[in-house]
């Protein structure tokens, strides 16, 4: 077993607590560590799945964007309710034999399935990020651009939301 | 790599060409924000958009009328044929209807130019998503018209909107995410985002597991979460009742039209040329029958017409689903024209509500005795809810008539038991509707009330809704009017399966 | 020919404006009658068709057939019906309904000729049903009277349900034969056993226009009519239609079916003679009287001697009307009395009766007469027909005993009995003290009512029938029979001796003493009967109809639109409740309470997505597994 | 290259578990959470099936793209959420509902 | 001209109705008397058409327009026509529809609430009639069937009586889920049927005469007659044949499918239970003439024996429950349910007599039954109660009705000389025959069936002797001086439909000279095509 290999386990064992530990913990703000603990991992998993550019682009914008804005937000809220951040948990029972039994029908039918077949070319590559650039120029061009529109879009709705909110205090 | 390179950015420019309609949409929101910013009055950004709409339109005609064969743009990330291109004029129209409806709600409304820019985005998300044929662009473009509605959702800014907006957005998230892992594994299953590839049914013909199924009802759940068919369902009513009513009449068709339009391709897709060994059409049906019933039946116990209309919609979106569930050129044709008379409908459903609604009657109790007072509105609503239940002389029965038709007709082909179920299950659903869409008028009609309140004939509702009603009837005598441009649309995908295969 | 519908017709129209003109009609209707009557008699049957209506291959004709019966019978029906009209000028003088009842009255017999001409069983049945219409007016003429009314209905009630069975015998003579036509149907020799069926339904039709068993409640009932109108109707022409149409129909009859016939006429025949003895009401004596009358001919018929059936008939015909109108002068003469005494008491009751002979002699005399050939003295009409039915039957009996014997019988005993009610009759009302009259100023009708009673007095006598005062074979019969003649003298013999014995008994016995018996007063309580088992129940399973169509029936559908109601409520509770109230539950039954209240309010997103994801596992599973 | 099971067993694993969070916890910025969590599974399958079919780069660039979209996602999300924290002072859906069936 | 007489018919009320429209409602007059003139002008078309009519000739008048026409690709066209015309069938009823029509406008005269919206929809009704009558193309009788609906559902809601709202929702949901049921046949039907005149290409047509001929359906298509499709236990032409016959029997109505009719028929107003009774109950019938019987022969003759028994159940229980009812307007509509099973049991035969008796019923019960309505309404009209208990002795103070009453009563219960006695007696025949003849019903069904007519005089002379005869009273909250005899306006209603209902019964050749050769035709034909045609074991 090498290292890469231990590697590997490792991250994935750390990830799957993570997730795990997700679901009992009831601090909020520990919610969100775990889950960048998660990211992170999971990171980690795609650089050994020769996804270097997706992993970086997974810690820089899921893990120091996106998690630090919903720390803030919980931060943010917590002033505001002026509550304790614990969480209550509810539906347990049907949520876990939902999940669970979902969980189960997956995995069960994952082991089953022979993705291998399906394989299209064994070309172990080492994608290099400018293909991925080129990529993203050319064959990806179009979900570029309405990726742009759809921050946009998300940023505009978030100003408009945000901004009636100090209108409604005034 | 350098000619490769080249002919890849001619055929980019190219298909930007074709893609007139989205560009103009792109460019209006940004111009309809940035008038916002500098002009303050209320009829600009609105007559803005009005333009933009019939800009996109126009430009969609003259793409329908330039195009011969369909094309393939973007190295198979959309595809420009004439069955999106119908979608795409019929989103636009109800656009340019949702616009002339805000316009009569404007005064209640702030932050109009965003407002429109978020309306035109979940235009342009459903222009883009009913031409998909690549998964990234089925998730993306699924994304923009989300992530628009739930903003448009709590357009009133008020607790109820908050509320909205909340539900709406957590709903919606959670399906997309499940929707998301459906595609992931297709994306296993054949190595191709393109779904409407070769690769793609080859890959995917072989390994028809459990998995596959798991994964094609996951992806399908996102698309039906989009028409609110059952069990995806329960965030229409609280979103229809939080949502200002052009947003609702906006809802109650666009993301519909979307979501039907990606499904009918995709389902075809997976459905592998007749050679799936899992049984779409009887996925599907079930789905469909579940609609009609949830909706239908708990229309019957509702208070506040909008709420009525969103479980209305669920049940319109069952019938929808007929017409795809034939798996036939026909019916998804006859799918085209109830969409078609659906906005129409629905539209003048909504006019009418909302024109109540400002006068003051919101919950149906109150409605008791408008027809005096009000007496062409209501009969316009009356004679948009006959159409909506389905019965002559209104296209609604025209529309019914057809898709059950393509139902049967699928069933004369396949001899599936759970069509005639549903064939059964949706004709005996019309009965229930009637219920609950004659509630309206038969508060209007035959209770009474005194009131004296003085009303303009004139009014802009009337004029519009006028249109709408001619359109109602004329679709309904001659059913060949619109029935022609439809029959234009050969939907590639289909036909290319031999119906022997099917039956 | 064509005279007797138009006049009948004309009669219908215009008298409803001018009463006069009735009677004047009916006269002219009567005189052709008679000329009809005197070119047909003896001839070869006339017949004239025109075509009512086609449908398929089934041509529907109406037309004339006349041959000897129909044109006795049309004799008797104009003349009789005439004599009504004019003696009618009198009674009904004054009534406020007058026209209304001249027109009906002219439609009955318009109605009655039908029948008697009709050429095809259909058209028979036609005027049979507007016979019974006619009757049902003129039951009820006097519409205030709740009596009336009641009457009215049950008369036609009760020649519905006969109808009903005509009906099913037209069907099964049509569907067999392929014709109503009565020339046609003569034609069938054969005897089918479908024919057995077909004629006891025509029978039952009889059953119900002849007052036979077990329908015959309605005909005392029925006296609650104008007594005129008893006289023409109820006792001399509609009821015998019954006679009329099984004697013209004689050929459709096999063996079995005239036993049946001659049964039944015999029940009815001693029914309705013991029940006539003990009535007290002068109108229901008779009624009860024209029964077993009829039941004697129907017997006649039954025994196979359609002549002798219609002989009485004849016969019949004018001695009951003549009585009825008799005593139709006692009743519009004493209530006229009434009127100027003011004093009120039942004047049909015969206790109430006596000694008229004085006030009212000529009645008297007409009453006598026609009394004596009702009873069947000889040198009456009456006694030659009621001695042809005997002679029949006694031939028909044969000369082994058999249950035929009894019949037999019974017929002596019915003529026995008839003596006996019809001197109590005459002694009661006429003889003895007066009662309750003895005050009244009680004067002779006036000429118009006297003139008819007369004349069917007159009528009541032998040489109507024969010369032979002895021996019936006068003209109508030889006429009329045909086939095997059997001829017994003895008979004539036996019925003179028995007569007089009868004649004997009533005098010395019943002279002074009534029976009663309240078994036979209520006709052997065959109306109760009716009412408990027939009526009552219908009613009842009516209203228990009408309860399981607006419980069961209805409430079936209410209980579908509200179970439609109930299912959009659970399937809202569901989406809101039971998910959520279950997986609460089942979570922590501690919240149990709380979260059921707080889940109705329902709006759980979170609640949602499971029941969805839920939803999908569940899909999932049921297919792949 | 590593089995491709383990990859898809440990995102069926997030996918469930960012279900269970999802459905479970009171608490709306939890939920976010979860279906970042959800995401992400969806995201590592991409990846682990882009070993596959590396021609394209199909997965890599889904996953790209999925992550912007989380962004968006995330971040009108969480204005939402404090807009309901203004007008309800909580985040926990179950105790907002104005919205219901009459 | 004569080429457009049936269009002329039914446009003209639609016309009118829409100029009616733009007429503000203050105009009451306007909408009387504009309403009355289309009846009298309809009337005149009507004399015009049966001076052309010719009895032997088949359909007649034939107007026909393309509608719609659609290419569907592969699946061929669609062929809607607007495609009328009258037969045998369809003139006695389009007729009377004409005549009861004016009568019922005639009985409107009274209605003063909101004249205009009544007006109109009276007009749309009609319309609607008349085009159900004559339309020979299934999706355009469909369309005037539904058309129907909402009117009427209008009429009997806006105007009716105490619990309207009640019986006119239980009304329109059940013609609805009556005509839900055509909709699936009319949808399986016109699928499975091409139009053979049109060569090379598939077309599907909606025409009903077309759909007759089993040459006509489509090897292989469900209902293929050769080879029909085998759905659960029956065939599935068995079951088109059975949905058809359900959504016309809803109609018609049969028990157990008839309670809507006693409650729309107690709380519309009287010209609106004129029309319900007299002319939308013979839709049903002549829909099972028109369409059911014609098309699936073979199932008709597989269900006879079915149809006649609920055709007799019909009658004995409709009788039972006029028996039990204590509202007038109650009793006459049971009346009518036990009517109508006689069109069911006639039709059932199959038989020349029986079918020509059915449509001779249908006419001459639609004649009577206005009669009866009418007759209610007047009393209705005078003292605001139904209750039969009520009253006692009307004939001493109201003569002329009575006189109109017996008329009325004695030709319900099938007197002879009245047109239903001509009616009954051709079903029975008809009844009667059809088991020596096709062997298709059992003689006892007739003989049952008279029960019926010993339950109809039952029913009515009870009537009559608790409300008319008897000694004049009056209970409950009536004025005294509300009983008065009848007016001009009545008579001129009452006496046209007493005279008509004497003159068929007493001259029915030349109704029958309509009706028998489509009869004979159409007996013929259905017995014939259905021997042909195997049901699959």
């Amino acid at each position: 077993m090498s290292f890469v290999t231990v590697m590997f386990y490792f991250f994935e064992a750390v990830a799957a607590l993570a997730g795990l530990s997700l679901v009992f913990v009831r601090n909020v703000f520990y919610g969100a560590l775990l889950l960048i603990v998660c990211l992170l991992s999971i990171a980690a998993i795609y650089i050994l799945a020769f996804a270097e550019f997706v992993a970086v682009t997974q810690i820089l914008i899921y893990a120091g964007g996106v998690l630090v804005v919903i720390i803030f937000g919980v931060m943010l809220t917590a002033k505001i309710s002026g509550r304790p951040l614990v969480v209550k948990h509810s539906n347990l029972f049907g949520g876990i034999l939902a999940s669970g039994s979902l969980l189960l029908l997956l995995s069960y039918f994952i082991l089953e399935q022979n993705f291998q077949a399906q394989q299209n070319d064994i070309v172990p590559n080492n994608p290099a990020i400018n293909s991925i650039g080129f990529g993203l120029m050319t064959d990806f061009v179009l979900p570029f651009e309405v990726a742009g529109i759809l921050l946009l879009i998300a940023l505009i709705g978030a100003a408009v939301i945000a901004s009636t909110i100090k209108s409604k205090k005034i | 790599m350098e000619n490769d390179l080249r002919s890849t950015l001619d055929h980019i420019f190219e298909s930007l060409l074709v893609l007139g309609p989205e560009v103009i949409l792109s460019i209006g929101i940004l111009l309809v924000i940035i008038v916002g910013l500098v002009k303050k009055e209320h009829a600009i950004p609105t007559l803005l958009s009005l333009l933009i709409f019939s800009f996109s339109f126009l430009f969609i005609i003259a793409d329908w009328k330039a195009l011969a064969e369909p094309i393939s743009l973007f190295q198979g990330m959309l595809r420009q044929d004439t069955f999106s291109l119908y979608l795409r004029g019929l989103a636009d129209i109800a656009g340019i209807l949702t616009v002339l409806m805000s316009w009569r709600n404007q005064e209640s409304q702030r932050n109009l130019s965003e407002y429109y820019a978020l309306i035109i985005a979940a235009v342009l998300g459903t222009h883009l998503l009913v031409m998909s044929t690549n998964l990234l662009m089925v998730f993306l473009s699924l994304e923009l018209i989300s992530i628009s509605s739930y903003v448009l959702t709590g357009f009133v800014f008020d607790k109820k909107g908050a509320e909205g907006s909340l539900k709406y957005f957590l709903f919606g998230s959670v399906a997309s995410a499940v929707m998301l892992y459906g595609l992931s594994m297709f994306y296993g299953f054949t190595g191709t985002l393109d779904f409407t590839s070769e690769v793609f049914f080859t890959k995917l013909y072989p390994s028809q597991t459990p998995l596959f199924f798991i994964a094609g009802l996951m992806t399908v759940s996102g698309f039906l979460y989009k028409i609110a068919a059952a069990p995806l369902h329960p965030w229409a009513p609280d979103v229809y009742e939080a949502a200002p009513m052009p947003i609702v009449a906006f809802f109650s068709v666009v993301p519909k039209l979307a979501g039907i339009g990606v499904l009918t391709r995709f389902i075809m897709a997976i459905n592998l040329r007749g050679a799936a060994s899992y049984d779409w059409q009887f996925v599907l049906g079930i789905v469909a029958i579940l609609s009609l019933t949830v909706g239908n039946f708990s229309a019957l116990m509702q208070k506040n017409p909008k709420r009525l209309m969103a479980y209305s919609s669920i049940a319109q979106a069952g019938f929808l689903l007929i017409g795809v569930i034939a798996f036939l050129p026909q019916g998804i044709q006859f799918m085209l024209f109830y969409a078609t008379i659906y906005v129409v409908m629905n539209f003048l459903v909504f006019i009418y509500l909302q024109y109540f609604e400002k006068n003051g009657f919101v919950s149906i109790a109150e409605y008791s005795g408008i027809g005096k007072t009000f007496l062409w509105p209501s009969i316009f609503l009356l004679i948009a809810l006959i159409s909506l239940t389905g019965l002559p002389p209104t296209a609604g029965f025209t529309a019914k008539l057809f898709i059950f038709s393509s139902l049967w007709e699928a069933y004369q082909l396949t001899g599936k038991n759970i069509l005639v179920w549903l064939l059964i299950f949706g004709l005996l659903n019309t009965v229930v509707s009637l219920f609950y869409y004659l509630r309206i008028p038969y508060y209007a009609f035959i209770k009474n009330r005194e009131s004296e309140l003085k009303t303009n004939i004139l009014a802009f509702e009337n004029l519009f809704g006028f249109v709408l009603v001619l359109l109602i009837l004329l679709f309904f005598f001659s059913p060949g009017l619109l029935m022609g441009w439809i029959n234009k649309i050969t939907f590639v995908f289909v036909i290319r399966y031999p119906l022997s295969v099917i039956g | 020919m064509v005279s007797f519908i138009v006049s009948g017709r004309i009669s219908e129209k215009y008298s409803w404006a001018v009463t006069f003109v009735a009677p004047l009609f009916l006269l002219v209707s009567a005189l052709s009658a008679g000329y009809v009557f005197y070119t047909i008699w003896g001839d070869q049957p006339y017949v004239v068709q025109w075509s009512w209506f086609t449908i398929g291959d089934t041509n529907l004709s109406a037309g004339i057939y006349l041959n000897n019966i129909s044109a006795l019978m049309v004799l008797i029906v104009t003349l009789i019906s005439f004599l009504v009209h004019v003696y009618s000028t009198g009674y009904m003088a004054g009534d406020e309904g007058i026209t209304r009842y001249f027109s009906m009255l002219g439609f009955f017999t318009f109605a009655m000729l039908g029948i008697v001409l009709a050429d095809s069983l259909l058209l028979v049945f036609v005027f049979w049903e507007m016979v019974g219409f006619a009757s049902y007016m003129l039951i009820g003429h006097w519409k205030d009277k709740p009596e009336a009314a009641a009457a009215a209905s049950k008369a036609f009630l009760f020649n519905r349900i006969g109808d009903a069975g005509f009906l099913i015998g037209l069907m099964l003579i049509w569907t067999n034969t392929g014709t109503f036509d009565l020339a046609e149907l003569a034609k069938v020799q054969d005897i089918y056993s479908w024919q057995t069926t077909a004629s006891l339904c025509l029978f039952c039709g009889v059953m119900g226009k002849s007052a036979q068993f077990p329908l015959l409640t309605w005909l005392p009932d029925a006296m609650e009519g104008p007594t005129p109108v008893s006289a023409l109707i109820h006792a001399a022409t509609m009821v015998a239609a019954g006679v009329f149409l099984l004697a013209r129909v004689d050929f459709l009859f096999t063996p079995t079916a005239l036993d049946v016939i001659a049964i039944v006429g015999i029940i009815t025949a001693c029914m309705a003679a013991l029940s006539a003895l003990v009535q007290s009401d002068i109108k229901k004596i008779l009624a009860y009287s024209t029964i077993s009358q009829l039941g004697l001919m129907i017997t006649a018929i039954g025994a196979g001697s359609s002549a002798a059936a219609m002989l009485h008939l004849f016969t019949h015909a004018f001695f009951k009307a003549g009585l009825f109108l008799c005593a139709g002068i006692v009743i519009h003469v004493l209530h006229q009395a009434q009127q100027q005494a003011h004093t009120h008491f039942n004047v049909q009751d015969i206790r109430n009766l006596g000694g008229l002979r004085k006030k009212l002699p000529f009645t008297f005399v007409a009453f006598i007469l026609s009394g004596s050939a009702l009873a069947g003295l000889p040198f009456f009409s009456g006694f030659l027909s009621k001695d042809a039915i005997l002679t029949a039957i006694a031939g028909w009996k044969g000369s082994d005993f058999s249950w035929r014997w009894i019949v037999f019988i019974a017929a002596f005993i019915v003529s026995f009995i008839t003596v006996i009610y019809t001197f109590r009759m005459i002694w009661t009302v006429f003889m003895g003290e007066e009662k309750s009259t003895a005050s009244l100023p009680v004067v002779e009708p006036p000429l118009v009512m006297r003139g008819p009673v007369a004349l069917l007095a007159i009528a009541s006598v032998w040489l109507i029938v024969s010369v032979n005062p002895f021996h019936y074979h006068g003209w109508i019969f030889n006429v009329l029979h045909s086939g095997k003649h059997f001829d017994l003298g003895i008979i004539s013999f036996i019925s003179v001796l028995w007569i007089t014995l009868a004649v004997a008994t009533s005098y010395f016995i019943f002279r002074k003493k009534t029976i009663s018996s309240e078994l036979l007063l209520n006709n052997f309580y065959l109306d109760k009967l009716y009412t408990s088992a027939i009526g009552k129940p219908s009613l009842r399973l009516a209203s228990m109809v009408s309860f399981v169509d607006r419980k069961c029936i209805d409430g079936f559908i209410h209980v579908s639109a509200y179970a439609q109601v109930t299912t959009a409520h659970f399937i809202g509770w569901f989406d809101r409740a039971i998910v959520d109230g279950t997986v609460n539950g089942i979570a922590s039954l501690s919240r149990v309470a709380g979260n059921m209240t707080r889940s109705f309010q329902g709006g759980k997103i979170q609640l949602y997505i499971l029941w969805a994801i839920l939803a999908i596992i569940i899909f999932l599973i049921w297919t792949l597994f | 290259m590593f089995p491709i099971h383990h990859f898809l067993l440990l995102a069926a694993f997030l996918f469930c578990a960012g279900l269970l969070v999802i459905i479970v916890k009171r608490n709306a910025i939890m939920v976010l959470l979860g279906i970042e969590l959800m995401l992400n599974a969806s995201n590592l399958n991409l990846v682990a099936f882009n070993q596959l079919h590396p021609a394209q780069l199909g997965g890599q660039m889904f996953a790209l793209f999925v992550i912007i979209v989380a962004v968006c996602e995330a971040a009108v999300g969480l204005a939402i959420v404090l807009r309901i924290y203004q007008y309800y002072q909580t985040s926990v859906p179950d105790e907002i509902s104005e919205l219901r069936d009459s | 001209m004569h080429h457009y007489l049936i269009s002329l018919l039914i446009f003209t009320p639609l016309l009118v109705a829409v100029v009616g429209l733009f007429i503000p409602a203050k105009a009451e007059k306007y909408f009387r008397y504009s309403t009355l003139g289309v009846n009298l002008f309809q009337l005149a078309v009507l004399v015009m058409m049966l001076m052309r009519y010719v009895t032997e000739a088949g359909v007649q008048f034939v107007e026909k327009k393309s509608w719609i026409t659609l290419s569907l690709g592969s699946w061929g066209m669609l062929k809607a026509e607007y495609f009328v015309g009258v037969d045998g069938l369809g003139m006695p009823m389009v007729a009377l529809s004409v005549f009861v029509l004016l009568i019922a406008t005639i009985s409107s005269w009274t209605i003063d609430k909101n004249v205009k919206g009544y007006f109109l929809l009276l007009l749309i009704l009609n319309a609607a009639i008349i085009g159900s009558f004559t339309a020979l193309d299934f999706l355009l009788f469909y369309l005037f069937f539904e058309f129907m609906l909402l009117p009427m559902f209008f009429l009997i809601a806006i105007w009716g009586g105490a619990r309207r709202e009640y019986a006119s929702i239980k009304f329109f949901l059940y013609t609805l889920l009556g005509s839900i049921f055509i909709l699936i046949a009319m949808i399986a039907l016109y699928i499975s049927v091409h139009d053979p005149s049109s060569s090379g290409q598939l077309v599907h047509s909606f025409n009903l005469l077309n759909m007759t001929d089993p040459t006509n359906f489509i090897s292989n298509s469900v209902l293929d007659p050769n080879n029909p499709w085998k759905i659960g236990p029956l065939d599935a032409r068995l079951w088109a044949f059975l949905l058809l016959f359900f959504g016309f029997a809803i109609k018609l109505p049969m028990v157990p499918v008839h309670t809507w009719l006693p409650d729309a028929h107690v709380e519309a107003p009287t010209p609106v239970s004129v029309i319900l009774a007299a002319l939308l109950l013979k839709i049903g019938g002549y829909g099972l003439v028109r369409i059911a019987f014609p098309i699936f022969p073979e199932a008709a003759m597989h269900f006879s024996m079915f149809i006649g028994v609920m055709g007799v159940i019909s009658i004995i229980y409709g009788g039972l429950n006029a028996m039990a009812s204590k509202d007038l307007k109650r009793l006459i509509a049971y009346s009518s349910v036990s009517h109508m099973g006689f069109v069911l049991l006639g039709l059932a035969s199959i038989t020349p007599e029986g079918v020509a008796g059915s449509i001779y019923q249908m006419f001459s019960h639609g004649l009577v039954s206005a009669l009866l309505f009418l007759i209610a309404g007047v009393l209705y009209d005078r003292t605001h109660d139904r209750t039969i208990g009520n009253y006692s002795g009307l004939s001493i103070k109201m003569k002329s009705y009575t006189a109109i009453v017996l008329v009325g009563f004695f030709a319900s219960m099938g007197l002879p000389g009245f047109s239903g006695f001509i009616a009954e007696i051709m079903i029975f025949l008809g009844a009667f025959k059809s088991n020596s003849v096709n062997g298709l019903l059992h003689e006892s069904l007739a003989i049952i069936a008279t029960l019926g007519l010993i339950l109809g005089a039952a029913y009515y002379l009870w009537t009559l002797q608790r409300m008319f005869f008897g000694p004049y009273d009056l209970k409950g909250n009536i004025a005294h001086s509300s009983i008065y005899d009848l007016n001009n306006r009545e008579y001129l209603m009452l006496i046209p439909l007493a005279i008509a209902a004497l003159f068929f019964g007493i001259f029915p050749q030349p109704l029958i000279n309509f009706i028998d050769p489509f009869a004979r035709n159409f007996s013929e034909f259905v017995l014939s095509t259905g021997k042909s045609l195997t049901l699959n074991p």
